[in-house]
């Protein structure tokens, strides 16, 4: 029987992955974020998933202005890292689970989430950023991964509750895959950060923390912050933080936190993650 | 089963959202008038368009149903009355690199610092959200 | 303030198209289909609604293999009609109401509907068809059009009880639209039928007719009725029929029937017909 | 608040939808195997590949990710093959349309009628649901 086994909340700023690419990750400005994670990629060596589903959001790569799904889910084979204008990263394909991608969407669909199945699509530093922090620079991907791509650009976007509500169906689907899976969930993006207008470069440490505890506790309060607040509090580009409770409805009531880190700031972003161990 | 959130009347949602100071969120309605602002951007991840863009930029832009006023904004790279003929941030990066610049960098300019100032404020810790919450409530 | 003033369930066959285009309604054939429909076009040429929030499938025209929707809602201003391998149908462009349309979209996510928004696309007899029925052969079509396009191709397809769940949404989010507008919702597609294997041909007019008494009783037992029981009964096409209970859902508890046809055949198709009002 | 229906394992509902007499409903898995089956279909909707694939079908087919078998029953138009390969009729519809064959005709193919004893069929109230409904029930 497939089971998660873990969730991981990392923000996904494209930034890293430059540093990752150029080989700056140890410098001044990269080497404290880096240092963050350090723990964590050792931690996912010794735990070695079979597979992760990947929370993210596409930025205009995939998905033009065109096609706006609200959860799509990758069902295909492999994804090529998307060109998102300075040429694709140099990080190996991303191979899918097909076979587990496609038990989760039939499962989900059956359970009223009105899911868009997507079979072939590049995947952009969303997705590619979270694997090279938890993976560093690998030949190959040590895990397959199934891509869940969330809008969280035009508005509305799914409400927290939703996307809790998204998690806990996608943890019934996971238990009811036949095949004996180590499977983690990532909720990425965020954390506080605002790429756009005059208030651009707005960070709150102190809300981000807040976030962190929400997550790291027993209750599902998390789920009911109104996206004003996120907006508000953390910049029109925070919003990425409902992804993380998609991860965090997928781990049941309780979880025990093994890992926490933040910092800021990163190009205009505040960088954060947390590792959670379902505890139930 | 736990409890709902309350849902909210969407006339209520959207008001909200106009009330952040300095931002300009992504409706519905932005997205409709900037849709070929944005298409024109997405454009531009090809490498073939970005070289016929940057050989001449308005005979590039005169192929898209984009007004006067978005084309002249798009020359000037004026990125925050881009926000306002309905450009989203995601879109109008393709056009930051095409140009080569950070990403960073292309959003100091829509700040009223130079990027040296912005970035210097970044490393102190960022813009802080006090008075910069709600511009009615003025928090 | 915007109102849905009546429902419409149709079948939404080529053939008819074809029989329109072709100038053959009134052969010995098509005579008594266009006959049943008869009174439902005076009654539409006396509403002149403003609006048809017009349910149906794509049939791999606009959305190849590679993606697949649950729920699309076109927020377009204007579509084409699709070239499904004869050349476009000669009908006129149709007219979108993208007002309306991205209210409803906007609206029906705040309420945790997952959909997808397109802007552009070409649409198909699934969508052209109806409007034929209804309004014959106008220079233009006297309505605008929200289509929304659901997937019923690839299982599993939406539950009754989530189409009826997405009516009432969508009632509620056109009841917040604040332009007057007369407003009607048609689910169409089915009824029994089956177009591929050995079991093709399969009609069933007992359980088609008992399915209309359904949509015209006050109470939503149709909601619950299993897929399997729609594949087993009314062939493997017959899903299409889930498409009417959005339209049902939108309707309220009580409905009058204003008038109702079936006739069996048209090519491989069970042809039927509802008119609805809310009653409540 | 109105009673939700129950919820059943996709497991269970799988299995059901395969118990169906002389039908291949169009599940994830026939959707996967026949991918490629059914975007070479949709090839077809322009008709600059459709006169491609006339002047040469097997050379067009070719250009596909297609199995030997799958190419063979698309030469032979052998549609109980192609939906048993992961085929779907709205795709495969428009290789009838290539054809030149009318959709119903088409359909009658995967019947052990000719056309004319299945149009005589239909005209006469369609094929009957008794003892059509499941194979292990045999109703
Ligand atoms: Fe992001
Ligand atoms: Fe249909």
């Amino acid at each position: 029987m497939a089971k998660i086994t873990a969730g991981v909340g990392s923000s996904h700023v494209p930034l890293l992955g430059v540093a990752v690419d150029q080989g700056k990750w140890q410098d001044d400005y990269f080497g404290p974020i880096f240092k963050g994670y350090e723990w964590t990629r050792e931690w996912e060596a010794r735990e070695k998933p079979d597979v992760v589903i990947l929370v993210y959001n596409d930025h205009a790569s995939a998905f033009d202005a065109n096609i706006i799904p609200t959860f799509a889910i990758g069902c295909g084979e492999h994804y090529k890292s998307a060109d998102e204008g300075w040429g694709p990263r140099p990080v190996p394909d991303v191979e899918g689970h097909a076979d587990l991608a496609w038990h989760i969407a039939q499962s989900l669909i059956l359970d009223d989430f009105d899911m868009t199945i997507i079979n072939e699509m590049d995947v952009d530093h969303g997705l590619t950023v979270p694997l090279s922090m938890m993976f560093g620079q690998p030949e190959k991907w040590p895990v397959k991964v199934v891509p869940l791509a969330v809008n969280v650009v035009t508005y509305p976007v799914p409400s927290g509750n939703r996307c809790w509500a998204l998690g806990e169906a996608i943890a019934r689907a996971v238990e009811s895959f036949p095949e004996d899976l180590n499977v983690q969930i990532w909720g990425t993006g965020g954390m506080s950060h605002q790429l756009q207008g005059p208030r651009a470069g707005l960070l709150n440490r102190e809300w981000d923390n807040k976030f962190l505890d929400m997550l790291a506790s027993d209750n599902d309060d998390v789920r009911h912050i109104p996206h004003i607040e996120y907006l508000r509090e953390t910049g029109s580009e925070g919003i990425e933080m409902v992804m993380w409770l998609i991860m965090r409805g997928a781990l049941g009531k309780s979880v025990k936190t093994l890992n926490r880190h933040y910092h800021i700031p990163c190009s205009n972003t505040a960088i954060g993650h947390i590792v959670l161990e379902p505890a139930d | 089963m736990t409890q709902e959130t309350p849902k909210q009347n969407i006339h209520e949602y959207l008001a909200e959202l106009d009330d952040i100071p300095g931002t300009r969120i992504y409706t519905a309605a932005r997205a409709r008038k900037g849709y070929w602002i944005n298409q024109f951007a997405m454009s531009l991840m090809k490498a073939e368009n970005r070289e016929r863009f940057k050989a001449d930029e308005r005979a590039y832009l005169d192929e898209w149903n984009i007004s006067e006023e978005a084309k002249q904004a798009l020359l000037k790279r004026d990125y925050n009355t881009l926000l306002d003929l309905g450009g989203n941030v995601y879109f109008l990066s393709k056009l930051f690199s095409a140009d080569g610049l950070p990403f960073a960098e292309a959003v100091s300019t829509m700040t009223d610092m130079t990027w040296p100032e912005y970035r210097q404020m970044m490393l102190d810790g960022g813009r802080s959200p006090i008075g910069n919450r709600s511009i009615k409530g003025g928090y």
